[in-house]
């Protein structure tokens, strides 16, 4: 495809090009210049997006860009290119549009900072290799965007390096993300030595050839599971995205909310054929999912920091896209990614918008009440609140019904029905903990301290006017997939040649999809009636009852599993280092050393005969002739 | 064979006494003694001219040179004192075996010796013009480099010893190199 | 053109070590450097000599720069250029001495790469033995007579058992000579059990340069001991050629003794891999931080190598170009730092980033590019050995895969140790003449990241041979024979 | 006539005990008297076998007596140059103690 | 009265050797009316260069195919024997170019001195070029004798005294051997022609094997001692030490020359006819003499005795080219021995130029930062010990792969795999050295010893190993073409 459409490819290269320039000639650029520049890169980008948007409007065939040869090694050669398909071109207008909202919204958040251009070059960098990461045509370019956001939020958590702690989380978040990347790598080997090829269309074409079920498909699913939920922060996984908060809140509202988080979906959706062929993998993907969404739906209930709440809440909402696309609904996971997108960065930039106006307050026990102060961050968040916890109408409701109706309705027979209940429930806390994060900012008592009043202010315009149409996008989204069963679906049927939602579901009865309608707006009631009563009306005294227990305490630590990994990962890891090192000094080494001994001695016996006594020499040459003989004589004896 | 055992145990006490006389010079005189009874041998062996010169330039020339340099340098017996004590029953083992060896390999494939006439039509009895013959024929390059090894040989003794007392040692310090830095 | 690869570099040292001036020095370094590296761009499609050399014996000496001793003398020449330059600013004591010998080194290098008879490839790897040892010797550390010790015993133990199987490779075979076209014309139809033999003996000396557990120990010690300018280092760097002569003359050459022996090297490779990860976490020092790292890699680059297939093969030969550049600019990086900080001990260093955010920039890039980070030089070279050891034996290379994991570990620790952290450290920028000399270093990082088809089509030029030679070696049935006869054989 | 091997005995046992003399005595100019012995055994040997060897005729029977010449001659060589390093060495000693010697070592 | 048929006296391929003996007996006669030997050197030369042209002329014919052999193949100046008369010639130039500052500035400065050196050459040609026992014997005795002398040509050294008297009384002990297994030989065969026993082991029903075996075996024995290979070497590290360095040099390099193409030349015609496990007993010396002559160098204090361990280890290595024999090991022993002339004598040439002047302070620590104080002569010393290590692209590497090369066709290669494996000990001592003129700080002054004619050897010898090591062809094509009297013609 050709004309104005190929200029696509360019989305990438801008944003590399604004991350260059803030790079290498930041000590030059005066603010907001950098701000400016990471801005204009990122809505070239968008503009590129919705050309190809339209340009895919009225065509079901994917823009295939080859860029450059990239490398050739026997059986398979691979080209780098782009592959924008229907998929790639909604994930493309999320990470450009929300992008260009949070870069813009940066400007005014990041106002003052030392480290502006580097922040923006972080930023753009992110942005050029989530791009790629959804543009590529094949496992490799993708892993290369893989890595990519990786390194770019590991620069942007680490923003604020001073702090040990900032760093650390930076540390943890990478290296954990490079655990699943070893998921990923083993992944494309095994693609490599099954199909011979990793573009990734070739590879989904190729996968219904093999055996259904067999254990080649199966183990490439699970591989490319683990390096999904390192990307996603699922389980086991998920331990890294919450320190990620240590990053600025707008790093957070992108990567650790909207865009980069939910790679792992985009790759489960991307390869959903190979999934579809693999029902053991995508079963684990289910569960993984449940599973991740209600533990950290718990976790979250005990966090006491506005962003880490928020953190949970993204790993929850992550698992429910991970079940999804477990049971096959593709195209509802990725709805529930598009519409979550906006809420979740709605609800970070908003509370970066309180951090911002208490002066970088982020403990929740220190707020309340700011509801009439910040009136543009209060209600943005408010909407945003209702549209998380699925309050009818609003964007999360459609997605996350979709979910569990598709759940509920799936073929994993049995366990379908566990799997809805364990969702249903998460569905509820999060509309709790959700309300719980609401009411504790922005009503109830003012908590905070009078300084912080003294400067309490709302943001400025540029950081306001983000929250506003990421509002109005939370509201509106939703509209885009209406339940199925009773009104048109747009995004389903946009996705459907994407994704291919072949993977049969059961069809009950309008009545029972009504019923299931009415379940999971009654699980979002009863969490924010649960919210409303405990938090509201009891100002948290029942919860501050529990404060101390057990239960809150390991739930405030994000249920042990930090202690776990310390215990069962760490530790280990660290004693075998340890171990190992201690090895190499004092036996491997040393084994050189004693070699050398060795030769010492050697060379000492062998001046030892050198006795200096004539005589001697003398017998030993004549004993040299009885050898000379005796070795002959025994010789021709022997033959 | 009478005449062979009693030739051949008078050579081995007389070889047996070089090694074992402490004073010097009767050791060299047990080892003249040697020397005459192979000259006798010789004679035994139709090897006349050989035991003629064996008498003269062994026994006598090189055998007075021994002993003139015996006494020259007052040589005195060995010293009395052990070094070595190892090496003593080492060497017997070693000669033991050695001389086996060879004895035994020389009776292993024995031989017929020639008639007498044979060996008196060859050698005929080994007179100085019949290995003069040999010497000038077969052995003429080795006699013109026996000139050349008598003259290294002189050449070598004269520029050791002519030297002599009257060479005095350089007066050099032990050491040309001197510590600059401990 | 070829030829003058080797003799612009040993000119020139020639003609440094008469020089005294600083400025003639400098001068001789920079259009030496430069020059070698503009005639290495142009070595593809030069044809290369071939001499009798000793008619009797059946040695020639023969240059070639097809294939992926090519694309090495372009990585060596380009690193040589900012290395050779920082040494003549960097150095006061006795700079013409070592200024020469890193031009010596240089041509030794790129002998052992283009070197296309067997007996010539020995010549210069030995040769190339004598400048690394004066450089460590020399300029080196307090404990640099260990250090040299070591790496002697090490260096040569290895190599001269391979000379002894070079030796008795043309007898065994009847190979009209040396030259690799006579050799591979006959030697691979070698017995399956003699193969192996000689190939261990070859195994022996690569294993020690490539370097592999358990016989790196000399590494360590190597790095640590080189003058802290790190110039020594990159040499050195450059210097870790096993992975090079498995791939161009022991596999080739032995290819059944490469069946029967490689799943044990690539066992070995794997565990090296993790081995010097984990060993390296533990590091308080950065040369030996950097030495571990690179001991990593090089394991990676013998699971690319014995899993003796051409994906592995490219890969692992391609991690070598690309790791030359990338350590080797660490090593320059680490070098300015010491400059600076006097010390290579991390705990003296911290929160660096601020006051110097330059060197922070390239030394974080670097060290991505290090760890095997898409877009930059390793990674390609790092996917495809993985692939190939992969494609062998999953087990094993999903193992040395975890590497990954351990040196992003090492990775971003070092860089929090360095760079973050406290603040208010002294001004320790880089200087804009450092940025230029650094330049080349990070422009082969990303050019060798972004587009490594080029220089992989000249690797697989000569790779597709020793797949071809290994291919027909697996055919055959007499290897199990060989592999039975193997000592340590498990039933 | 007594058989070849019975002299090849007698030399081995001569050349032996030469050998042994060598090994055994420390005064230098012993040592040199016991190295005589050995080649006077050589001497029987070639003597013993040259008669042997009349079984081929006279020229390889007598080329064996003109070596036992031959090795006359550098036998006497031998001793000038022998009795030369000795009388060098030993001429400011008291004792010719080839023992004494040995400090050249390891 | 039979006479034996007329010999051809051919005394034209005697004219090497004999233009040596004119020199030295001219030489001498002229010092006597000297008082030192300054002007008599030039004499010395003059008859190395004449001997030189002479050999060249019969080297060319040998190269043309002429088999020159004199004296009923008693005196074999075939190709290999003439390409070894050079490296004696080149061996002895060198010796005396390092001897001429040395004796003038020890006060050694006798007028015998380059007479005996001379005679040692000629004994050393003969040696080389005999084609029997006698002529063996002889050639052995008139070089030994003038060494022996040389060896004591200090004299109130106790090191000199040991040297002399330690080499005087084990090789006439060892001749004593040599002699004894001629005589055996002979009564085996009747004979002491190279080729006539060679004929006669040869021919069918020859019954006196085990004789000749034993025969063989104390004549290599003889030789062994010579060429100083394990465990008949055990003179060479102290008479090596204790000669004044140049005759040290001499020694290394002529003697041993001459005595290994003389064992290669018995190897090759007289052994094959010998019990079969001559060779593996030959074998066994050698791999004795490589670990015993590598392992004893490692530790040693003094460069000196350190280099007189690596000449034993040495002559381990020209070992296996004597294994392999005929033109083969000719060939690699002939490349070899001149290799090792140039570094060996290059070697001990830069220890005359730094030791004290009894030859004393060699100790390895007084090289300490060498190369800052006397660059030049670590360089060269550098070189020489690179060479002897066998590193490339030096002299030395190029003659390692031959012998080595050699020995392995001919199926030595647990040999070749030994002698390797003790050269990695090899490179550590020599090594050393290098690592003490480099690695260190000078701690002493050393002796400022000049000579313009040792300078010049020094320059001749790296010359010759950096030439040899980069083109090893030239010396090899001339080794390789012309003809070898290798048995019965």
């Amino acid at each position: 495809m050709t004309g104005l459409v190929a200029w696509v490819a360019l989305a990438p290269a801008l944003a590399l090009a604004g991350s260059l320039i803030n790079g290498l000639f930041g000590r030059e650029l005066k603010e907001p210049a950098p701000g400016v520049i990471g801005s204009v890169a990122v809505g070239a980008g968008l503009v590129l997006s919705v050309i190809a948007f339209v340009s895919l409007q009225g065509s079901e065939e994917p823009l295939r860009i080859t860029l450059w040869r990239y490398l050739e090694a026997g059986g398979f050669d691979l080209s780098l290119g782009f592959h924008i398909d229907r998929l790639s071109v909604l994930m493309m207008l999320i990470i450009t549009g929300v992008g260009l909202l949070i870069h813009i919204y940066s400007i005014g958040y990041m106002a003052g900072d030392k480290g502006l251009s580097r922040y923006f070059m972080g930023l753009n960098l992110f942005i050029a290799a989530m791009l790629v990461l959804v543009m590529a045509d094949s496992f490799l370019l993708m892993f290369i965007g893989w890595e990519g956001v990786g390194i770019g939020s590991y620069l942007l958590i680490g923003f604020w390096y001073s702090q040990r702690e900032n760093a650390d989380a930076a540390r943890k978040a990478f290296i954990v993300n490079r655990v699943g990347d070893v998921g990923f790598l083993l992944a494309m080997f095994l693609i490599v030595k099954t199909f011979g090829t990793l573009d990734i269309a070739a590879v989904n074409e190729a996968a219904t050839s093999l055996v259904f079920g067999s254990v080649v498909v199966t183990g490439i699913g699970l591989l490319l599971l683990l390096a999904a939920t390192g990307k996603s922060a699922q389980l086991p996984l998920q331990v890294w995205l919450p320190d990620a908060m240590a990053g600025p809140t707008p790093v957070s509202a992108l990567i650790h909310a909207a865009t980069m988080v939910t790679a792992g979906v985009y790759l489960i959706a991307r390869t959903a054929p190979l999934f579809a062929w693999a029902p053991t993998a995508s079963a684990a993907v289910a569960w993984v999912g449940a599973l991740t969404a209600l533990i950290a739906a718990l976790a979250a209930f005990a966090q006491t920091d506005v962003k880490k709440i928020l953190a949970y809440s993204t790993i929850s909402q992550l698992g429910f896209m991970f079940a999804a696309v477990g049971v096959g609904a593709y195209w509802v996971a990725i709805f529930h990614l598009f519409t979550h997108a906006f809420f979740k960065a709605l609800l970070f930039l908003g509370a970066g918008s309180v951090i911002h106006a208490l002066g970088g307050e982020q403990d929740i026990r220190r707020m309340g009440g700011l509801g009439k102060h910040l009136r543009i961050t209060g209600t943005t968040s408010l909407i945003a609140t209702l549209a998380i916890a699925g309050v009818p109408f609003l964007a999360g409701f459609f997605s996350k019904d979709a979910i569990l109706a598709h759940v509920f309705n799936s073929e994993l027979v049995g366990a379908n029905v566990v799997l809805y209940l364990v969702l249903l429930v998460s569905a509820a806390m999060t509309a709790f903990y959700m309300f719980r994060w609401y009411f504790g900012i922005f009503a109830g008592q003012e908590r905070f301290s009078d300084a912080a009043r003294a400067d309490l202010h709302e943001s400025p315009p540029i950081m306001t006017v983000p929250l506003v149409i990421l509002a109005v996008f939370s509201v509106a989204a939703g509209y885009l997939g209406l339940p199925e069963f009773a009104f048109p679906n747009w995004i389903a049927a946009w996705l459907e040649p994407a994704t291919l939602s072949a993977a049969s579901f059961r069809h009950p009865a309008v009545a029972l999809e009504w019923v299931l309608v009415a379940l999971s707006v009654a699980a979002a009631a009863v969490g924010l009636a649960a919210g409303y009563w405990v938090y509201q009306v009891q100002k948290g005294a029942p919860a501050a009852r529990l404060g101390d227990g057990a239960l809150a305490r390991l739930a405030r630590g994000g249920l042990g599993f930090d202690a776990l990994y310390r215990g069962v990962v760490v530790a280990p890891s660290e004693g075998l280092s340890e171990g190992l090192a201690l090895v190499d000094r004092e036996v491997i080494d040393r084994g050189a050393t004693g070699a050398a001994a060795t030769a010492g001695l050697l060379a000492r016996a062998a001046t030892l005969l050198q006795s200096g006594y004539a005589r001697a020499y003398a017998l030993a040459m004549l004993v040299g002739l009885l050898i000379l003989v005796a070795v002959v004589a025994f010789t021709g004896v022997l033959s | 064979m009478l005449t062979f055992l009693i030739l051949a145990v008078v050579a081995i006490v007389g070889a047996v006494g070089v090694i074992t006389l402490r004073q010097p010079v009767h050791a060299a005189l047990s080892l003249v003694g040697t020397l005459l009874t192979l000259a006798v041998t010789y004679v035994t062996l139709e090897a006349h001219f050989l035991a003629a010169i064996q008498v003269i330039v062994y026994a006598g020339a090189i055998m007075v040179l021994f002993l003139f340099v015996i006494m020259l340098l007052n040589v005195q017996g060995d010293e009395p004192q052990p070094s070595l004590g190892w090496l003593r029953p080492a060497a017997y083992l070693v000669g033991v075996l050695a001389a086996a060896a060879i004895a035994l390999t020389a009776l292993l494939d024995p031989r017929q010796l020639p008639a007498a006439e044979v060996i008196q039509a060859a050698l005929q009895g080994g007179n100085a013009g019949q290995v003069g013959e040999a010497i000038f024929t077969d052995f003429v390059l080795a006699f013109q480099l026996v000139g050349v090894l008598l003259l290294t040989g002189i050449i070598g003794a004269v520029s050791l010893v002519q030297r002599g007392a009257a060479e005095t040692p350089e007066a050099e310090p032990a050491s040309e190199a001197e510590l600059t830095h401990a | 053109m070829t030829l003058a690869l080797l003799l612009i570099p040993l000119g020139s040292a020639l003609l440094m070590a008469l020089l005294r001036e600083t400025g003639a020095q400098r001068l001789l370094m920079i259009t030496s450097t430069l020059a070698t590296f503009v005639l290495a761009l142009g070595l593809p499609g030069d044809p290369g000599v071939s001499w009798e050399w000793i008619p009797g014996f059946g040695a020639t000496f023969s240059l070639d720069p097809s294939g992926a001793g090519g694309v090495l003398v372009l990585a060596a020449s380009l690193m040589l250029i900012p290395t050779g330059i920082y040494a003549s600013i960097r150095i006061e004591d006795r700079r013409g001495p070592l200024l020469a010998l890193l031009l010596a080194m240089q041509a030794g290098l790129n002998g052992i790469f283009l070197a296309k008879d067997l007996i010539t490839f020995y010549i210069f790897w030995e040769a190339t033995l004598i400048p690394s040892l004066l450089l460590l010797g020399i300029w080196g550390g307090d404990k640099r007579r260990q250090a040299v010790l070591k790496y002697l015993v090490y260096a040569v133990a290895g190599s001269f058992v391979m000379l002894i199987a070079i030796l008795a490779l043309k007898p065994l075979s009847g190979a009209a000579s040396y030259h690799v076209a006579d050799l591979l014309a006959v030697t691979p139809g070698l017995p399956a059990t003699t193969q192996v033999w000689l190939f261990l003996g070859f195994t022996l000396a690569f294993a020690v340069k490539l370097p592999l557990l358990p016989v790196h120990s000399w590494l360590i010690d190597f790095h640590e001991q080189n003058h802290p300018s790190g110039v020594a280092d990159v040499a050195g760097t450059l210097y870790k050629v096993g992975g090079f002569g498995f791939f161009a003359w022991a596999l080739p050459l032995l290819p059944a003794g490469a069946v029967v022996v490689g799943p044990w090297l690539l066992a070995l490779s794997a565990i090296t891999a993790l081995y010097a990860g984990a060993v390296a976490v533990q590091q308080t020092n950065l040369k030996r931080l950097l030495a571990y790292t690179s001991l990593s890699h090089m394991g990676v680059i013998g699971v690319g190598l014995f899993g003796l297939e051409l994906a592995g093969l490219n890969g692992a030969m391609y991690l070598l170009v690309a790791q030359m550049i990338s350590t080797g600019g660490l090593f320059l990086l680490s070098g300015m730092l010491h400059e600076r900080g006097k010390s290579f001990e991390l705990d003296r260093y911290g929160g660096l980033a601020r006051s110097a955010p330059a060197l922070a920039g390239v030394f974080l890039l670097l060290l991505f590019a290090s760890i095997g980070v898409p877009g930059l030089s390793n990674f390609p070279g790092e996917f495809l050995s993985l692939l190939g050891g992969f494609l062998a034996n999953p087990w094993w290379a999903a193992l040395a895969t975890l590497s990954v994991v351990a040196s992003a570990v090492v990775a971003v620790n070092l860089f929090q140790r360095l760079f973050q952290g406290k603040e208010g450290g002294p001004s320790w920028e880089l200087r804009a003449l450092e940025l230029v000399l650094l330049a080349p270093v990070l422009a082969g990082v990303l050019w060798l990241g972004v587009t490594p088809a080029p220089q992989l089509d000249r690797i697989e030029f000569q790779s597709r041979v020793t797949v071809a030679s290994l291919t027909r070696a697996a055919a055959s049935d007499a290897i199990p024979a060989a592999r039975g006869s193997l000592p340590g054989r498990e039933r | 006539m007594v058989a070849t091997e019975y002299y090849i005995v007698l030399s081995a046992v001569l050349f032996v005990i030469g050998a042994v003399g060598v090994l055994t005595r420390r005064s230098a100019i012993l040592v040199f008297l016991s190295i005589e012995l050995m080649l006077n055994a050589g001497n029987l040997a070639l003597v013993a076998f040259a008669r042997q060897w009349s079984s081929a005729g006279a020229a390889v029977a007598l080329s064996g007596q003109g070596a036992v010449f031959i090795i006359l001659a550098v036998a006497a060589a031998e001793v000038a140059v022998g009795l030369g390093i000795l009388v060098a060495i030993f001429r400011n000693r008291t004792s010719t103690d080839i023992d004494a010697l040995s400090g050249v070592r390891g | 009265m039979t006479f034996p048929p007329l010999l051809d006296v051919d005394w034209a391929v005697l004219l090497p050797p004999a233009t040596l003996l004119a020199t030295a007996s001219l030489a001498l006669l002229f010092s006597l009316s000297q008082r030192g030997s300054a002007v008599t050197v030039n004499f010395v030369y003059l008859g190395l260069a004449t001997a030189s042209m002479l050999n060249l002329t019969l080297f060319m014919n040998s190269r043309l195919g002429d088999l020159q052999t004199g004296f009923g193949l008693r005196y074999l100046a075939d190709h290999p024997a003439l390409a070894f008369n050079f490296v004696i010639l080149i061996g002895t130039f060198l010796a005396v170019l390092t001897s001429q500052g040395y004796l003038r500035r020890t006060g050694l400065d006798h007028s015998e001195y380059y007479p005996l050196i001379l005679l040692a050459a000629t004994g050393a040609m003969v040696l080389t070029a005999a084609g029997d026992l006698i002529t063996l014997l002889l050639g052995l005795e008139i070089m030994s004798l003038a060494v022996y002398v040389l060896s004591a040509w200090r004299q109130n050294s106790r090191e000199g005294e040991e040297a002399g008297m330690k080499y005087f009384l084990l090789g006439a002990f060892a001749s004593a051997f040599l002699i004894y297994g001629i005589a055996l030989i002979y009564g085996a065969t009747g004979s002491f022609v190279y080729v006539d026993i060679a004929a006669v082991l040869a021919a069918d029903g020859f019954g006196l094997l085990p004789l000749a075996t034993l025969g063989g075996m104390l004549l290599l024995g003889g030789l062994a001692f010579k060429v100083a290979l394990a465990p008949f070497h055990q003179w060479a590290p102290d008479v090596y030490t204790g000669a004044p360095t140049p005759v040290t040099a001499f020694m290394s390099v002529v003697v041993k020359t001459a005595a290994f193409a003389a064992l290669l030349r018995v190897f090759t015609i007289v052994f094959p006819g010998l019990l079969p496990a001559v060779e593996v007993a030959f074998a066994v010396l050698v791999a004795l003499t490589l670990v015993i002559g590598n392992f004893a160098a490692l530790l040693q204090p003094g460069v000196k005795r350190m280099l007189a361990y690596s000449a034993v280890a040495h002559a381990g290595y020209l070992g296996l080219a004597v294994l392999a024999a005929g033109s083969v090991g000719m060939r690699a022993a002939g490349w070899y021995l001149l290799a090792y002339t140039f570094m060996n004598v290059g070697a001990f040439a830069v220890l005359t130029l730094v030791t004290d002047r009894d030859d004393r302070g060699d100790d390895l620590e007084r090289f300490a930062g060498m190369g800052r104080t006397r660059p030049g002569l670590a360089l060269a010393l550098t070189l020489f010990l690179l060479s002897l290590a066998g590193i490339p692209p030096l002299a030395g590497f190029a003659g390692k792969i031959l012998v080595f090369q050699a020995a392995i066709e001919a199926g030595y290669l647990w040999l070749a795999l030994l002698g390797i494996v003790t050269a990695v000990v090899a490179v550590v001592y020599y090594l050393r050295v290098v690592t003490y003129m480099y690695f260190r700080e000078p701690e002493y002054d050393l002796p400022n010893h000049r000579s313009r004619a040792t300078g010049l050897a020094i320059l001749i010898a790296v010359l010759g190993t950096v030439l040899m090591g980069i083109f090893p062809g030239w010396w090899l094509g001339l080794l390789e073409v012309g003809r070898i009297v290798l048995a019965r013609l």
